[in-house]
């Protein structure tokens, strides 16, 4: 069964959702024909609808990338930032702000390559926010540079003969950065998937770093091949506290049951190449989450001023 | 070494003293000086007070480069610098008593109160190198008064290393007469959280100094005071700022640790939570731009702080804040440059980088509180204008105020300088997120929040709905309009003050924290007839208005700046090739004037004495060329 | 729409002509503008291509924002530039046609060769946006002729949209008379890596639009060429750049990708690897300016390419190399800031920052080619000026030369560009880092490798032997060693070139890559009798010498600019509040002259009759205002 | 027995090369007494000695921090960078220079702080140089400031009431990150292994990162005391493919036999905390090294002449 088709059976699961998310689209997606992001544009507009949130109580924060025009195109606040430095600017705005829901949508070039730094804080900080990272193994808006994720041996305009390197691994690197409270990988592909795991990150209280395997026709029109054809490629890792959403076992039929609390256990999958995994590999809901453990009583101004009167005296002469 | 033989006490009046407490970095000369400074400061004396700070954190004792201490200058007037050279010091060893000498910061008869222990210490390298030093230092005719500072603090505390600088207090305690009272005080409130028993026998040591000193010393100094009535606090610039954006309502200070701009968040970080804010420390200078500029778009103006190199981190983020319009404050306290330069130390080189530093056309407002009572109040200036113009500001203060300690006039806290709550008003019906005022450019804003007000920010080239657009016309339009706005805040400043006459020979113009030693110098050279006059800037960016005109009013305007700047007469060095201070380059470009600089790169404040100098210098060249031009 | 009824050809003959060919992104305009371009480089006319890209990688096809496409202006003379508005345009759709009108690219009467599908096409939306289109273009009167480009090119192939290009090219070499055997070989090297099949089919579009034109057109235009024996290369900016950088003989690109400057490293990463270098792609910016400063300081002069956002990421590191004195060369083309701005598109808004971007005193050389070929040569000169000054060089070129494709006369390569073996004889005795020749502040770099060399370099304040020092006197003799390296390269250099007399009423100074468009501005003017001359800057850190002079024979200097500057006259623009052009504010503070300036940033190269123009513009109001002053 | 008497009988143990090792000091270290960064200065000097590197063949580079100093002390070529920057500097010239032996000396505000993007980066990219971060969990030369490895609620002047988070371990960091070479934890306060540790670092092809956890007396006297005092709270990763200095089993009687390439493992006991461990938890010689998949033939300026020439054919006219 293809994923095409299967994308249509599970709309029509829920086709009243399907109506009211259009609402959430401010202007249509600007991205090439088949591009994978409009997937995760759609899966967002069925989460917003189902969840019912109002416009104004949400901001989506990016970097700069094909996938950085995200905010441009949901009905929210946005803050379409500079390359590489989503998550400082969502972060800002958590800490500012702990009753806004924050999304951020950034890019494997954005997030791990010029990102990275911001990237493995943030994990560790643990801000209650849905993290999506399209991940298409490679620079699209610059047109085809290698990204931390390309593939080795894959040419690109950087190297013609070639990506030098093994590809970073975004799972097992987030899964190795202390307080790390929600990491899972699924794809633009599977739309069912792709949508019960933003319900998941959503549910989860902190930093949920979703990394979305993301098709692009244009410069990787192969990288994802075998898998979209071919779902035995796939093993997906299923639990009540993880994803698994209804109909896919018919489709994806190799099933691992993964309890998201086993640390060791996935990072150790996240290894194995044998087999794409999608899933929630590890979810923690009771680390410190950083707007939390920073939140400090509101004072009035006339407090303030009482106050500062009182510090001013260890200075006064 | 001479030492006092009959005793018989003279007391000299003078209007000001600057005194040296010079230590091995560990001994403790920081507390002693703050509470000798702050005991003046409350008995009514004019202060300021400047550490020495050495550049490794505990670099290897009884050498030149364990140098550790303070010069506390205190007079009968206001005291707006730390002076020339000192008159009086208190060294606990030789080596670190040559590092001050070598930097000539030793007046020619400068009193030196120092630890007699090592003259005929058993140790022969101790004998010989201290030979050697007091051999080194003979050019001078400095009076030497050996001090058993160790063996009569070994009478009271067992470890010398916290006690010395208690007993060193007393010294000064009697020589400069002051109340043992109020040391007392100061004594009981910096130990607040040590036991009793340390402030005891720390008031002890205080006492044996003062005894000491009066059995054995032939001499003291009464420096009057002029008692006001006026309240007054005394703090460093760092603590000034600190205060300040606690005052203006900021609720989000977002740093990295950078000298010598970290105690800023030190001072923060001790407080701000009881005002309902937090210290974010991030994990570098990029994010803690990114996230200040996060949270003012959220509706929260916050601070970043940081120096030189932070400022080259934050280059592109404070390029997006003005793009897309959010507020942001950037306080600078500036230090030795260029890369890694000189961390601890003392310059004014980032001047042009404020004005520049961004690729593409990023007008913002740049400030430089000019003493430490401005450092408080830049804050709330800083913070309004960033508001009020939707734009960054950026604040530049030095090493000099940031570690400078002075009193300035108690600050009247008006509530309205406190963050209201967030507007979180439905937005009019149509109202646009840049709907530019044509004529100033200024726009009002729409917050996260507000109902009916979604829209997506970007740093990309974008039109009045913030959406992005790549038509000529609205590239220029918003270029225009963020532009406009420097204009408008322009129009809304007054002409700079000049100190003394409108017109003269000379106006000496400077900016930022060389204030006071500027005045003082010019002051001295109008006493002595000269027709100097001085203008001390503080707007940087827009520039003050009117400087062209007052500028005109002078035979000669020359720049004081601590920075680079070539000398013309040196190898290749033309009026040509000359590179310019930077605030001398800068209002070039803007006055059209022939504006001469002498700047210098020392890596710590201008002395009055130098400016003085170079005043009169250029005065002499002036006149010279001005006879060359009438033969 | 009009079509050609009866047959009658005549050809004008002109002695230029600019040409566009505009599509929906992928329909391959890029390709049928390259091989056309070539073909008239071949044939002996001057060319100048520009590209037309979109803003999005792959816009909906059939609208406004889809347009991508060319510019061809060839002549019979040397072209410099796009020159003004097209004469004549293939569209594959009214809509992209549509966009070039709003932008007033397409000259009143430009003859418009229009794919003939869509005007009674059965989707009735279609037919209706083409009605409106037509109805908005008719305020000109262009001259459209209905092409059915589809339809034919389905003949041939059954993809269109790989097809209608070359279809397109066929009418272009029939209209211009080009020569097909050159349009033969063109297409056979452009699609070297293609089938045989494909070429053929290639070939033969081609062909059948050069029936079609024959058939249908009653026009052709007739552009001499002056045939020269002169070798010459056609290529654009970036490609140049990459070039020159192999031919310095630098081994390593350590980049970031960023529009406009990436196709340089793609140039490079193709070809490098045969010559023994690498291009380096780094995890950011940050790391590509570390990556290239450890090859340097190894003995490895390496080169970083960016834009503007990547040169505010670089900002720290380039101080670094300054203090530590690596040698390092930085290419920035320009793009449209501030921030993100317009990342495709020109501007001129980094010279202020490329100067000045550093905090602290930073002094570095700077240097702007004025053409595609000075792009290759600007490579081997920096390199040679880095390491002959242990300096960092910063090259500013911009999105007009980085896609701008011209000839120029082919480079006479020479092996002393290549770097030498590095150097690893001994270190004569005492020889110290910094050996700084008091004259010059030149030294001789100690290379790791270099048996008794041994010592390490720091950001840090330091000496001659690199130790770390924050004595003043060291510190300021550091900052004046690599001041002064400025001035003595500044003594190398001539003063810049007049074009046109050396003097006159207005003299027209621009900088870098808008040489070609000035130049043919002031021509024009010059033509009618103005008295315009124009100077092109190359050196803008240190300046050109003789400016002043120069300047000085002129009773108007104005700069012409790819940046923002206030207009007086504006609210709450006066002469006193105003911001210039970047290179108009550093000349008023570097020469005192009251310079103007006239500046645009529509995202998109000057074109010469704006320049024009505002040279007109200019001397009308000088000339009033002269008259003001006798009166 | 003491560490320090400890580390007497480890200097006898090899006194001809201490005599050396001085050679390789070009001045005193001037760090605080009692500075654990002396130790890896001494560790470094006898490695140098035993392998007889000849000074003008090796590069010391490091960012800024107490640590960063370091290469200062040594006669050796050095690279005092600026903050967080040591590893793009170093790849620079091992890129460049690929004969020489390249050192970095980094803190942890310096690697995993600031430089955390290019630490990543640098892992991943795996070019051999040795790589010692000493991690006194704290800011040293800005006097005070919490670091990303202080322990949680431990108080500094940036966090006075004590630090929010808990402290990101640099090791299961390292560990996480794709083509990841060589892994390990060593103390200054156990010389014998740390200079052990050193010697496989640098036997070993590739980039070896070596967290030492170096005592600061000035502002963490405490962080690291137990361990200190007390061997019994430290268990020695023992493996004739890792380090077991001899003479050690005597003081540190717990050891454990770690296979140092089995990631799975050495990522668990990476995590757990119930002791301290020391040793080489990860190491794989076999990985791809950056300079050599990067490495081209050498060509003459004569050949390139030429073949520039090739190329300026193709864009004649
Ligand atoms: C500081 C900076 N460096 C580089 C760029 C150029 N740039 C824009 S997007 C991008 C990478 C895009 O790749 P990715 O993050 O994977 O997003 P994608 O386009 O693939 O969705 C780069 C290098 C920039 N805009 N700013
Ligand atoms: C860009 C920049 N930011 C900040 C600083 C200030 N700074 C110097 S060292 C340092 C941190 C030192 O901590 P660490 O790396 O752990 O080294 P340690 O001193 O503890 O050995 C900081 C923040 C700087 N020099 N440059
Ligand atoms: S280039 Fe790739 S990622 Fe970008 S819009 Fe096109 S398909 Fe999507
Ligand atoms: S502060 Fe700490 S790390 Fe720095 S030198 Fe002193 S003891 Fe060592
Ligand atoms: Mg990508
Ligand atoms: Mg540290």
């Amino acid at each position: 069964m293809s994923s095409l088709a299967l994308s249509l059976l599970d709309l029509e699961a829920d086709a009243s959702i399907c109506l009211d998310a259009d609402d959430y689209q401010r202007r249509p997606g600007k991205w090439c024909a088949g591009c994978g992001d409009f997937g995760a544009l759609n899966a967002i507009k069925r989460l917003l609808a189902k969840e019912q949130l109002v416009p104004e109580r949400m901001c989506f924060v990016s970097g700069i990338g094909c996938s950085s025009r995200f905010p441009h195109y949901v009905n929210a606040y946005g803050f379409h930032g500079i390359h590489g430095r989503a998550l400082p600017l969502a972060t800002g705005v958590k800490l500012a702000r702990p009753e806004l829901d924050v999304f951020v949508v950034t890019g494997d070039g954005d997030c791990i390559s010029i990102g990275a730094g911001h990237w493995i804080h943030a994990i560790r900080y643990n801000a209650d926010m849905v993290v999506m990272m399209l991940d298409n193994n490679i620079y699209g808006l610059t047109k085809n540079q290698t990204s931390p994720t390309t593939p080795l041996g894959y040419a690109s305009m950087t190297s013609p003969r070639g990506a030098q390197l093994p590809p970073l691994d975004p799972l097992q690197a987030t899964l190795g950065v202390s307080n790390a409270s929600f990491v899972a990988q699924t794809a633009d592909w599977v739309p069912a998937h792709l949508y019960a795991t933003l319900q998941a990150a959503y549910d989860h209280p902190g930093f949920s770093f979703i990394r979305v395997l993301q098709r692009c026709p244009k410069f990787t029109p192969d990288v994802f091949q075998d898998q979209v054809k071919n779902p035995d490629t796939t093993e997906m890792l299923v639990h009540e506290d993880g994803v698994d959403p209804p109909g896919l076992e018919k489709v994806y039929t190799h099933r691992r049951i993964h309890n998201p609390k086993n640390l060791d256990e996935a990072r150790s999958l996240a290894r194995r190449t044998d087999m794409l995994r999608l899933g929630v590999f590890f979810r923690d809901d009771s680390l410190p989450v950083y707007e939390e453990v920073r939140a400090v009583p509101a004072v009035s101004a006339e407090e303030k001023v009482k106050r500062m009167n009182e510090v001013f005296e260890r200075y006064a002469v | 070494m001479s030492s006092v033989a009959t005793k018989n006490l003279n007391i000299t009046k003078v209007a000001e003293h600057t005194v040296e407490i010079i230590t091995n970095s560990g001994e403790g000369a920081q507390k002693c000086a703050q509470i000798f400074g702050q005991t003046c400061a409350k008995m009514g004396n004019g202060v300021w007070t400047v550490e020495i700070i050495p550049a490794e954190i505990e670099p290897p004792h009884h050498t030149v480069t364990s140098t550790s201490g303070n010069i506390i200058r205190f007079g009968t007037g206001k005291v707006t610098n730390w002076g020339d050279q000192s008159k009086l010091a208190i060294a606990f060893n030789e080596q670190v008593l040559l590092s001050r000498h070598r930097l000539e910061s030793l007046n020619d008869d400068c009193i030196i109160l120092q630890e007699s222990v090592w003259e005929n210490h058993e140790d022969e390298f101790i004998r010989k190198q201290y030979a050697e030093a007091m051999e080194e230092m003979s050019s001078k005719n400095y009076r030497f008064i050996g001090v058993p500072i160790e063996e009569e603090t070994l009478k009271i505390v067992d470890n010398p290393s916290h006690g010395k600088n208690m007993f060193a207090l007393g010294l000064l305690t009697e020589i400069y007469q002051r109340d043992l009272s109020v040391v007392e005080k100061q004594i009981a409130h910096i130990f607040r959280f040590k036991s009793q028993k340390i402030i005891d026998s720390n008031i002890e040591l205080v006492k044996s100094g003062m005894a000491w000193a009066r059995e054995n010393l032939d001499f003291q100094f009464d420096i009057p005071s002029v008692p006001s009535e006026e309240k007054r606090l005394v703090m460093n610039g760092n603590q000034a700022c600190g205060l300040g954006a606690i005052a203006a309502g900021m609720e989000l200070c977002s740093m990295y640790p950078i000298t010598p701009a970290t105690s800023v968040s030190h001072e923060l970080a001790e407080i701000i939570e009881d005002f309902g804010g937090i210290v974010h420390q991030a994990e570098d200078e990029i994010a803690a731009a990114g996230v200040a500029i996060g949270a003012s778009y959220a509706g929260k103006v916050a601070l970043t702080v940081t120096s030189g190199p932070g400022m080259a981190l934050k280059t592109e983020f404070i390029a997006l804040a003005i793009m897309v319009e959010v507020p942001l404050v950037v306080l600078d306290v500036q230090r030795g440059g260029p890369s890694t330069g000189l961390p601890t130390k003392v310059e004014q080189s980032d001047l042009l980088s404020s004005l520049y530093g961004q690729p593409g056309d990023a007008p913002r407002v740049v400030i430089a509180p000019r003493s430490i009572e401005e450092c408080f109040h830049s804050m709330v200036t800083a913070r309004r204008i960033a508001e009020t113009f939707r734009t960054v500001v950026i604040v530049l203060t030095d090493a000099n105020l940031a570690t400078g300690v002075q009193q300035f006039t108690r600050p009247e806290l008006d509530i309205r300088w406190q963050q209201g709550p967030i507007d979180q008003t439905p937005v009019p019906e149509g109202m646009r997120p840049y709907e530019w005022d044509p004529e100033t450019g200024m726009s009002r804003r729409i917050i996260p929040g507000m109902p009916g007000g979604a829209h997506t920010v970007t740093g990309l080239a974008h039109d009045e709905d913030s959406l992005v657009s790549y038509h000529p016309s609205s590239n220029e339009r918003g270029m225009r309009m963020r532009s406009r706005k420097l204009a408008v805040f322009q129009s809304t400043l007054m002409p700079p003050a000049v100190h003394g006459d409108e017109e003269g020979d000379l106006l000496v113009v400077g900016w930022g924290s060389t204030q006071g030693a500027i005045d003082e110098a010019v002051d001295r050279a109008r006493t002595e007839g000269h027709k100097v006059s001085a203008c001390q800037l503080t707007f940087l960016s827009p520039l003050e208005p009117g400087l062209k005109e007052i500028f005109s009013k002078f035979r000669n305007v020359m720049t004081v700046e601590i920075n680079y700047s070539d000398t013309v007469g040196d190898p290749y060095i033309t009026e040509e090739t000359r590179r310019y201070g930077q605030l001398a380059w800068l209002l070039r470009a803007q006055t059209l004037i022939d504006i001469d600089c002498w700047t210098s790169c020392p890596g710590q404040p201008l002395r009055p004495r130098e400016i003085y100098n170079n005043i009169i210098a250029k005065l002499e060249r002036s006149k010279s060329t001005a006879e060359g031009e009438q033969s």
